[in-house]
This record gives structure tokens, C-alpha cells and sequence, in this order.
């Protein structure tokens, strides 16, 4: 049986970076990757759905999870960035959205890297006003990339993690204007049969190695690294 | 086993009880309900009545049983063919269901569909698509035949066969035709069901052979001549003794073995009248007669009744030779007739 | 509890992409079922092929390349920004050109098969009474391939209804433009705002039944 | 504006100029290419060949024009009717492309249609669906007809009735109809094409009255006897001046008007011989004639051709009428014509 | 470039349910769609019209429902559970009765078009020829309706292949399991993999012109 992990779909790609390292380790256990948005995770979870492992992109959804009583104490694996990336050349990232011929965005229901751009657009007063053209949501951040990146958008709120950066490409670092910072976190199910598994998983995650490799990955190292891995 | 129907048919009733073998022969102008009632008779359309088959139930008040467990074989007035699969497969369809082993060949050989027999239906022309329905209707085992204008589309040698086939059907059960042709009547009926506009009516040949829903129709009527045949070994004229020591000559075309009697029809049209007897004539059957009565028949024509004795023969002649002829009831002459037509 | 607005625009919008879907289709698949029936030449067959193709491709695939094609990378989508000064992407046009392309064969299939089954003793009687094609099918064609262009319409519209993977690509999820029923309910559910997803859901079903109703009340009518 | 045809066919190749007006009657046994030829000529079949009407070419090396083109009507085997519609509309279908307005009510009440207009094709009787095809056929405006057993299923009424429309119809323009009933034949027929199994002959009906692909279907000859038409103002027989003295009485059908020569057809079956003139009979026509041979026919059957001055006649008897009356060659006798069938 | 396994994966799962799922509705749609065909009672319309919901709802409202029933809250997926240990929902064998329940009209639909346009004489014939019904299936029925089975096999296994808001609702984008083609290639094309999007893309279609070639090929011959 492998090990099934439901990952928030900024975390895939550099998900499946790190899963080398940790297969070489552990030749035994079969990971399965399932991504998606959040939210939309968080219910198939909630539905009964045969994961192991759940890997957020916000904290939220977890501690949502560990409240009803169907996974563990959630843990932080990583602090995402939140990018804007604008085509045509701005000052402001407020001056980007303006410009925009179309703005996209995750949809903030369900990712929670939409939900910080909506925060940030309602700060500036960008949220749904008249004489601005709607933002298109996607159903996750990757689908935002990939609109970006086909050319379909030419302004889009999108996660460092999967932005590979290129010359005509101009990019914003919203991380820091952001109220509630995007804090990651992952829980293991209660469901799962594979806990040693998981646990053993989630222990390579929050290493040190490992979070010092997120910083070229698109991430923040969380905090404290590795420190309450022994409650679980 | 008889088939005996009492029902509703679109001119009013039908009550009729069909000879066990031979053939019935249903008769009537176009759309007067001919089809309608052989489907009632199968099955297939639902009349108020009874139907029964020998012992057998077909349909009453409480029961109605399904065309396919009337056991039967019909022939409709489309040939209904599988336009995908070839003549033979059409032939036999079902044939397997039936415990006799199908003997389609001889069928099959005298419509002259041997060499068809492995084409598709569908590249076959109209008359051969007639021939596969009727040979599938024929080879069937059945306990009773249904035939809708099974001759249509055939030319004469392919219906004579046919006519050959359906009699030999009709030796064992009881064969149910529609046809419009009278010649195709006289040669097979034994039994009518002439369908009108107001009336169905239902009967033996010789009852029926005059009714006006007959005659209307070829415009002349007949006369039936009856009697037992003389078999002349030497010839292959033979005898029919009509009584009151007149002989009648035909060659006869059906060797009704067992029956004695036998019946021939005269077309009115085909008896001509002589004051004197030919005897240097080429016309073979000259028969001594008395005229019973005169009736004008169509423009110009007289229609004549004979006693021949103990039977009674009709003429239609021109008034004009009525009046040459100075013919009157009780005048005594000669009946010269020119063809005969041996019924059943 | 009356039905928020954004739900009523949702199910509108929805009713109205495969409305107009619908109508294109049967007006384009026609004549293309009659000539892929009809016409023994290769290039018929090729094109059958490829009218057939999304029959066989999940809508993600149809999705991702018109994705790309409407991007203004490409000749279609930069043609587009050219003329309307818009993009093809994220725009109900957008959207009745892909649900065209993926609904299709859908439409096609229907009415090839009805034409295949025209009895061709009957066009050529109506070539000998000189019926023009106008006549033949007014007279013939459509009346004796009624069923068929039935279910082409019906296939074409459920199938236009029922799209949500192409939506889900190339929408964008704009209320009033793009906010399909089928993406609104899977928002809904995916949010866990189950009293949204259900009454959409009824709602949607309560439209299908009557749909339908209609369509076999007049069916029955006509039999 | 006749159709000259010279293309191939199943049996090698036909090569005719078929009249400008009248009846050209296809004439073979089932499954010998009659459609086929129909078809072939109508431009539903291609076969190598030409064909053209009048000036119009219908096809040749070069040229094909489409059915839809070549401006004709057509009553197919089956009557093709769209079940869908009504009788009436199935007959005016497509009609309001042609210029001329349709005048379909002769046409539906000779055919006794009148009653059936409002009803759906589906719900037709067999014979009524072919009489609709045949009315939507005779009520087209078109430069030439083709009818494909148009007959068929029709009770005897409506076969005359139908058999006068068609004559109709051919006296503007010509018409071709397959038939496998030779009164049809006789009484329509004015131009034949005969197909058999290795050759198509085409002709006058004159030339090929006696054609063995016609006489093997029948099993006799006809003879074809011509003259002017001497009316009889005082009766309805009128008398055909045969030559040499003699008259053949009839009472005419078709008033030929403007043709002063008539041809009458006598089926050999119908003419007996005496050797005496019988003064006292209902036989009209009684002529002169001397015995110019004699030949076995089928069993028991001789067929004598006669000599009546400037006309042959042929007469089949009985071998035994032959023996009794002693006919040799040179005899001189009496034939008795029983019945005649004027044709065109 | 050789195909990465869990493509590979995605596509004979895709094909895998395509299969079962087609084979199981025509076994079902036959007889259901000639009781609907030849029924004149009110229960058969009211089927008529259960069986055809789907036609006109969104795969989202179905995929809704089919959570909901799927769910240990519910009888069914109660029921499930506790016969099997495992829910419907996330399973292939979940996945395989929504595919059937998405699909039915699109394999019943062709199916009564086909029988509506039988030809009842020959039915009649069947019956005096005492075929019984297995064989007039198999004379009749089966070879004069073959374009509305062929019909119904397309559209029910491309509707199927197709689907995506279904499997995405109750599937759970479950490698080897859930993971259909439509599900992977919208994966791959969200995880910006896109060279392993069009890798996918241009297999399936590779499949599709292969599948429609046989398809297309032996409808020639026969034609
Ligand atoms: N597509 C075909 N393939 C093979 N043979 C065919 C095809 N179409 C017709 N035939 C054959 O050609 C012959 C002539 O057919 P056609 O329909 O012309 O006959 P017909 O003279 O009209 O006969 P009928 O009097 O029975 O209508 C038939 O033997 C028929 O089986
Ligand atoms: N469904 C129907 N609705 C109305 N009239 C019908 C229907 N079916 C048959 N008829 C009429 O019933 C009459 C009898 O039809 P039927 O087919 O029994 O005639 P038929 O005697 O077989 O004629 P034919 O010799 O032309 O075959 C016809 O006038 C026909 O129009
Ligand atoms: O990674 Mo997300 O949950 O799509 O923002
Ligand atoms: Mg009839
Ligand atoms: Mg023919």
C-alpha cells in the first residue's frame, strides 16, 4: 500500500523534488501524490478520502482537521511567498493590478494563497471595484501559473514556488505585506494505516536539510524546525 | 383440423367454417379488408370474436394466443425479408425451433431460387424477393398457411409452379390466399370468402361462384359442371359423365385420386350456340340443350341459361346472334364449348 | 429561501451556453453528417476522424490545447485580440467555442447514424419528382430522421451542460460570463457550502425535469 | 419527342427507338433485369451506353444528366410513398416546382382515391399505396413515364381503370411500363422490348407478337389481324375489311380516331375450325381460310396456320379435332374467331 | 521520450473504466432502453425520464449526490462500508457506478432511436416465424439497430473517457486508482509540467486515432 499524500498545489513541484532523497532512504515505501487546491483537499479528507498525509498551504484546514477529530496535531513544513508577476512594467504592484488587461488570482475560497491576494487586493481597494476588469480565479495557484504562463493573463498573483523566473517578467514579493502570513501545515491522518510511514515523512520534511533546501525551492524554513515531531 | 372463425371484420361479420385441407381463397377489390382479416386471423390485429383451430383455441372471449403460438406460416403481402442476410438464411429463419427438419429444396427448385439462394436479400428483384417470402412461408412446418397475393411480381411459368406448390400445401392443412386474379381463383379455391362492401360472405366454390361481388368484377359469370370422371386409357381425353347421357371431355389437370366427382367451370363467355350439331367442327365438347331463360346482360350481350339435362350451363352471347338465332326459352340447340377449367 | 442571485446567473448563463452551443452545432453538424455519410472520397474519412476526436479525448486535453491556441502567443488567439480586443480565453465566446468543439461529435454521431438508416428508395423517388434539397429535407430527411436530430439536440445539450473539465480550463470562473452551474456546484462543494451546492443542485434538477416533461409530453403527443 | 436508347443491359445490349407517343411494354420472367433497365434508363444506374429524348441527351460518353433533370414521373415497383404524409400530399409532392398546374383529380377519382386523400400513406391498404404511387406518378408533369408493374395488387376495376389513365397518358408523350400480365400486355402495348435470358429484342408489337419469349410464358401464339374500320352506325359492331373479301367484326374499344387501320390480336386457343360455314351459330366471325400447315404444339395440341387471302391466322386445336376433321395442307375450311383483342 | 509509469497508469485506468463501464450500460441500456421503446405505461415514462436526468444535470450535481449517497451517513455507502471495509467514494469501483449512472442516457438514447425506427413488419414476421426473443435479437434486432449499438458504445465510452467533474468530485485524484487521463493531464498541466501534459494529450489522441481508424475501418468493410 503506499503512502498517500494529499499536497496543496503550490507544494507539488517541490514536493517532487525532495521525494528522491527520502525514496533513497526508504526503498520501501511508495509515495502516491494527489494535489489540488486546499480547500478542495480538506474536503475530500473530510469525505472519507484514503489519505495518509495532508500537506496545506495554510493553517487552517489542518487545525480544521485535528478539531473534528480525524487527524493529529498539525505541524508547520513550510512559510510560502506570495508573488505578483506583471508582464508589463510597473512601479507598484497597486499600478500592475490597474494596468491589468487581466488579473488572476487563486480562488480564494479554496487556496489559500487566493485568499492572501484577495486580503491584500481589499486593502488596496482593488476587490471587485466597478472600473476594473473582474480577476479570474483558478481553481488553484499552479492553474494561475499556467494561465500566466500561456499568456492568457498578463498579471497574476502566483506562488514563488512554482515561478521560474524569466527577463520579461516583472515580480513583486507581496510575502511581506501580507497581515497573516501563509504558514503551512501538514497533518497526519488518523485514518491512515501507514503512520510510521508518515510520521517518518514528516520528520524529513521539517529537517534541517530539507528546509534549507525550500529556499531555492520558493519558501521560508519554518521556525522551529523539528522540535515537536516527538509529540505526535 | 378446420379453421372456424366468428368475427368482426370492417364489412360486419365473418362466421365461416374452412375445410380441414385445401385451400380458401379470400376475395375482394382493393382495400376492402382482405389483409385486415388474415391479420385477425393471425394474430396479429385484435377483433372481437372467436378463433378457433381444429381443438385448438386461438382467440375467444377469455383467451388469445400469440401469432407464434398459433404455429402457423404466412406469407404477407410485402415480402418482409432480412435485407442482410441471403435468401437461404431468409428461408430458414426459425426453421430450427421447429421439431421436422425443413425440406426447403424441392420449394426452392420449382420457384427457381437455387440459384439466388446465397445472395442478399436485398440485391434481389422484386418478383425473386416474392418468390424467397413465399418459399420461407412454404417450407415452414405449420398447422395452417396464410398467403397475402403470394403470386404478385411472378410471371406465368414461376405462378404456375407456385400454384403447383401451395395445392401440395394445401393437401394436409388448410391454406388461407388473397388474390385479385380470377384465374388464380378458379384454379385453387375450393372454398371463397368474398369480401364486399357491406357483406362478407363465405362458402364453397360452387355456392359462390356467380355472386355478384364475383361477377361485378370480370364482368360474366360461370357455370359449374359437375360429374364422375371416366379415365380413357387410350387418350388423355377423359370423360366426366354430367348425367342425362351427356359427356363432357377435358384433360384433366389435377388427378383428384379418391374423389370421384369432379368439377369444371365454364366461362359464359367461352360457350358458344349452334341450331344444328357441327359435326365437322374442331370445338370437342358439343353438348344437346334446351334454353331456359334470356337476360340481357351488359351493352349488346345476352346472358343464356342451358339445361343440359340435369345440370344447367350458362352463355353469354352477342343479342345480335340472339336474334339470328331467334332463341327463346324451351328452343332446343347445341351448347359448343371452347374451355374448361377443372376446379377443386 | 429564495435563490441568491449569483445562483440564477450560474444556471442562466449555463442554459444559455448550451442553448446557442446547441443551435450552432446542429446548424454546422448537418450538413458535415450528411456529406461524411454521403461522400466515399479519403478525405471524408479524415475528416470524420477528426470530427470524432473529442469523442475520444477527455476535456482536460481539449482544455489544455485551446488553452493554448487562445493564448495571444498563438495565431487564433492573437487573431481574436486583434479584431475584439479581447481574449478568446475567459470569455463566453470562448466558452461556445469550446463546448462546439467538444459537444461536436455528440451531434454528429446521432445524425449520421439517423442518415445512414434513410430508406434510399425514397430520396430517389424524391430525386425523380425533382424535389430540390431544400424539399427533401423539409419533406424527407427530416421528418423520417426526426429521432435523430432528437437525440442530437438532446446529447448535444446535455453533453454542453455537462461540460465542466473544458469550462474548468479555459473559464475562469467569472460570474456572469464564464460561472458555469456545474463549476458554481463544485465551488459550493468543494467549499463545504453544501446548502449552496444543494440548492443548485435542485434547482438545476428541478429545470432537467421539466426539460424533459416537456420534451416527452410532446414526444408522446406526436406518437 | 421519342427515347432512343442504346445501352448495355443484364442480358449484352439494347439498342431502340422507342415512339414519340404510346405505350413500350418491358416484358420478361422475374429477375430478368426489367427494373434494372428502368432504372438504367432514368439515370438511378449507370450503365456504359447513351441515351437520349428528342434533342435532350440524357447520357453519353460525355454527358450524364441526374434523374431530377431528365423531367420524367416514375412508379416505382414498391409505391415508395412517405408514410408520414398523406395520400394527397404524397401525391403532390414536389409538384409545385413544375410550371404547370398539377390536375390530380381525374387521376385520384378514376383510381378511386377520393376517399383515402386525408388518410396517412402508412395506414394504406397495398393496393391503395399502389394506386398513390401510380396517381403521383400520372399526375407529374414530366416529358416521359416509367411504371414498374404498375398493377400490381389491383382487384380488376381499378386495373381498367388504371390501364386508361395510362393511355392517357401516352398519347402526349411516351410511356414505359413492365408488366407480367399479357392482357396487359395486349391491351397496352404498342412498342415491346422483350428480355430474355441471352438477348433484349425491341420492335413493334406486330413483330414480336410471337416471339418464343412471349409464347413460352403463354403457351400460344397469337395471330394479328389489320384493316381499315368500317363503321356500323346502326350497331355497335363495327367490321375490320381484312382483304380478299372477308370482314372481321369487333366491337371497337379504343376509337382510334385519325388511324383508319385497326389491329385486332386472336389468341390461337380461340379460333376452332369446321369444315362446313355453320350458318346456325352465336359464332360472329366466321371466315374463310385454307390450312397452310400444321405443326405439333405441346401435348396433344396442333397449331394450324391458316390462310384467310391476304392475312395469316393461327389457330391451336386438339391432335384429336386435327384427326377427326382430317387437316392437311390446301384444305380448305371454315375458322371461328371466339374472341379478338383490339390493340394499338 | 519514454512515457512516465503513472501516465501510463492514468491511461489504462482511463481506458480500463471506459471498458467496464460501456460494457456494464450496454448489458443494462438494452433491455431498459426496448421496455422504454415498447411500454405505454405511466411508470415507463416516468423511467424515461429518471434514466435521462443526467442528460441535462452537470456532472457536478451528480458527482454531488453521488457523495453524499456515497457517504458512511448514508445507506448506501453505509451499507458499503460495511460489506467491504471500504467507502465508494475514492474507489474505482465508486468510480465505475457514477460513470454508468453519468453515461446511461448517452447508451440509452441511441439504443431507443434505434429501436423506434425498427421496422415492425419484420417484428411481425419474427413472430410468425416463431423466433423466440434471444434469436430475434439476434436476426432483427441486433443487425438491423448495429449503427445505434455502435452509436451507443461510442458515445457511452467516450462520454465516459470524457468524464471529469464526476470523477473529480468522488474520485480523489488517487494514482492507480482515482487518477483518470482527463484528472492527469489537468494535473499535469496544473504541476506547469506541461511537456508531460502534451505527452499525455498526444497519446490519448494517438489512442483516439487508432481507435477510431479500427472503428472506422471495419464500418467500411461492412459497408
Ligand atoms: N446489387 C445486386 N447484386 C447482385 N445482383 C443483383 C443486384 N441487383 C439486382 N441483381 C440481380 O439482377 C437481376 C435483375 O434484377 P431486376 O430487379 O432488374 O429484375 P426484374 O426483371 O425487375 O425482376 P422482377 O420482375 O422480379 O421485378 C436479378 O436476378 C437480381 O437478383
Ligand atoms: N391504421 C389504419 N387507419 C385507418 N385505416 C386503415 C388502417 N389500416 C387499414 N386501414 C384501411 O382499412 C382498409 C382495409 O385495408 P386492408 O389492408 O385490409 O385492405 P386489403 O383488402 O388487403 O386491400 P389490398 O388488396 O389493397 O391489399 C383500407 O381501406 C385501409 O385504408
Ligand atoms: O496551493 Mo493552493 O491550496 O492551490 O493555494
Ligand atoms: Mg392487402
Ligand atoms: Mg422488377
Amino acid at each position: 500500500e503506499p503512502l498517500r499524500i494529499a499536497v496543496a498545489s503550490n507544494f507539488k513541484p517541490a514536493l517532487e523534488q525532495l521525494l528522491p532523497a527520502f525514496s533513497a532512504n526508504h526503498p520501501d515505501t511508495k509515495i502516491t501524490l494527489s494535489a489540488g487546491a486546499s480547500g478542495q483537499l480538506f474536503t475530500q479528507v473530510s469525505q472519507g478520502a484514503p489519505f495518509d498525509l495532508f500537506l496545506s498551504a495554510d493553517a487552517v484546514y489542518p487545525s480544521k482537521l485535528h478539531a473534528q477529530g480525524l487527524a493529529f496535531a498539525p505541524l508547520p513544513y513550510a512559510n510560502g511567498r506570495l508573488l505578483l508577476l506583471s508582464r508589463t512594467p510597473a512601479s507598484q504592484w497597486q499600478g500592475a493590478v490597474q494596468n491589468a488587461a487581466r488579473v488572476a488570482l487563486a480562488n480564494p475560497t479554496l487556496a489559500p494563497y487566493g485568499a492572501a491576494a484577495k486580503s491584500l487586493l481589499e486593502g488596496a481597494g482593488l476587490w471587485r471595484q466597478p472600473n476594473l476588469k473582474a480577476p479570474v480565479l483558478a481553481s488553484n495557484i499552479a492553474q494561475v501559473q499556467q494561465w500566466f504562463d500561456t499568456g492568457n493573463v498578463d498579471v497574476a498573483f502566483a506562488a514563488a514556488a512554482l515561478f521560474k523566473p524569466d527577463d520579461s517578467t516583472q515580480v513583486f514579493d507581496l510575502t511581506a505585506l501580507l497581515e497573516h502570513p501563509i504558514e503551512q501545515h501538514l497533518v497526519i491522518l488518523k485514518r491512515s494505516r501507514l503512520q510510521a510511514s508518515a510520521t517518518e515523512f514528516c520528520d524529513y520534511l521539517r529537517s534541517q536539510p530539507v528546509q534549507q533546501q525550500l529556499k531555492q525551492l520558493g519558501y521560508s524554513p519554518i521556525a522551529t524546525p523539528n522540535r515537536e515531531a516527538a509529540d505526535i | 383440423m378446420s379453421l372456424r372463425a366468428n368475427i368482426k371484420v370492417l364489412s360486419g361479420s365473418l362466421d365461416c367454417a374452412l375445410p380441414a385441407t385445401g385451400i380458401t381463397v379470400i376475395f375482394g377489390e382493393s382495400g376492402c379488408g382482405k389483409t385486415t382479416l388474415l391479420r385477425t386471423l393471425i394474430g396479429l390485429e385484435k377483433a372481437a370474436g372467436s378463433i378457433f383451430l381444429g381443438s385448438t383455441t386461438w382467440q375467444d372471449a377469455q383467451r388469445f394466443i400469440t401469432p407464434s403460438q398459433r404455429h402457423i406460416a404466412v406469407a404477407f403481402q410485402e415480402p418482409r425479408l432480412l435485407a442482410h442476410k441471403t435468401a437461404l438464411e431468409n428461408i430458414l429463419l426459425g426453421q430450427q425451433n421447429t421439431t421436422k427438419a425443413c425440406h426447403y429444396d424441392a420449394i426452392t427448385k420449382a420457384l427457381d431460387l437455387d440459384r439466388l439462394l446465397h445472395q442478399k436479400a436485398q440485391s434481389l428483384s422484386g418478383g425473386e424477393q416474392h418468390r424467397v417470402a413465399l418459399a420461407r412461408a412454404l417450407s415452414k412446418d405449420a398447422c395452417a398457411v396464410f398467403l397475402d397475393e403470394p403470386l404478385t411480381g411472378l410471371d406465368q411459368q414461376r405462378r404456375k409452379a407456385a400454384m403447383g406448390l401451395i395445392q401440395q400445401a394445401a393437401e394436409t392443412k388448410p391454406v388461407l390466399l388473397v388474390t385479385h386474379q380470377l384465374d388464380e381463383l378458379l384454379a385453387l379455391a375450393q372454398y371463397l370468402i368474398l369480401m364486399g362492401k357491406n357483406q362478407t360472405l363465405c362458402g364453397e366454390i360452387d355456392a359462390l361462384i356467380n355472386e355478384p361481388i364475383l361477377t361485378q368484377q370480370r364482368g360474366h359469370e360461370y357455370s359449374i359442371l359437375t360429374g364422375p370422371l371416366q379415365p380413357n386409357p387410350a387418350s388423355d381425353l377423359h370423360a366426366i359423365d354430367l348425367g342425362a347421357g351427356q359427356t363432357l371431355r377435358i384433360t384433366p389437370k389435377i388427378h383428384a385420386a379418391g374423389t370421384d366427382k369432379i368439377r369444371v367451370a365454364i366461362d359464359a363467355r367461352d360457350v358458344s350456340l349452334s341450331l344444328s350439331r357441327a359435326e365437322d367442327s374442331s370445338i370437342m365438347n358439343i353438348l344437346a340443350a334446351k334454353v331456359v331463360e334470356l337476360q340481357p346482360a351488359h351493352e349488346g350481350a345476352i346472358k343464356v341459361t342451358l339445361n343440359l339435362g340435369s345440370q344447367l350451363l350458362r352463355a353469354l352471347i352477342s343479342s345480335h346472334s340472339a336474334q339470328k338465332l331467334a332463341l327463346k326459352p324451351g328452343l332446343a340447340l347445341f351448347a359448343q364449348i371452347k374451355a374448361t377449367v377443372q376446379i377443386r | 429561501m429564495p435563490l441568491p442571485a449569483a445562483s440564477v446567473q450560474a444556471i442562466l448563463l449555463t442554459l444559455e451556453l448550451a442553448f446557442i452551443s446547441t443551435l450552432l452545432l446542429l446548424i454546422l453538424a448537418t450538413p458535415l453528417a450528411w456529406w461524411l455519410q454521403k461522400s466515399h472520397a479519403w478525405y471524408a474519412r479524415v475528416t470524420e476522424i477528426i470530427v470524432a476526436l473529442p469523442l475520444v479525448l477527455p476535456p482536460t486535453v481539449i482544455g489544455f490545447y485551446l488553452l493554448i491556441a487562445f493564448s495571444p502567443n498563438h495565431w487564433l488567439g492573437a487573431q481574436w485580440l486583434a479584431i475584439t480586443g479581447q481574449t478568446l480565453a475567459f470569455s463566453f465566446t470562448g466558452l461556445v467555442l469550446g463546448s462546439m468543439i467538444y459537444s461536436l461529435p455528440f451531434v454528429v454521431q446521432p445524425l449520421q447514424s439517423a442518415f445512414a438508416q434513410l430508406d434510399k428508395g425514397l430520396l430517389e423517388m424524391a430525386q425523380v419528382q425533382q424535389l430540390n434539397l431544400a424539399q427533401q429535407f423539409r419533406h424527407i430527411i427530416f421528418p423520417l430522421c426526426k429521432r435523430g436530430f432528437i437525440g442530437a439536440a438532446v446529447l448535444g445539450f446535455a453533453h454542453t451542460m455537462g461540460e465542466f473539465g473544458v469550462v474548468l480550463m479555459i473559464g475562469g470562473n467569472l460570474p456572469n460570463e464564464t460561472q458555469v452551474a456545474s463549476i458554481a456546484i463544485f465551488d459550493a462543494v468543494e467549499s463545504l457550502n453544501y446548502s449552496a451546492a444543494h440548492q443548485l443542485s435542485l434547482v438545476m434538477l428541478a429545470i432537467a425535469v421539466a426539460a424533459l416533461l416537456t420534451l416527452y409530453w410532446r414526444k408522446g403527443a406526436a406518437r
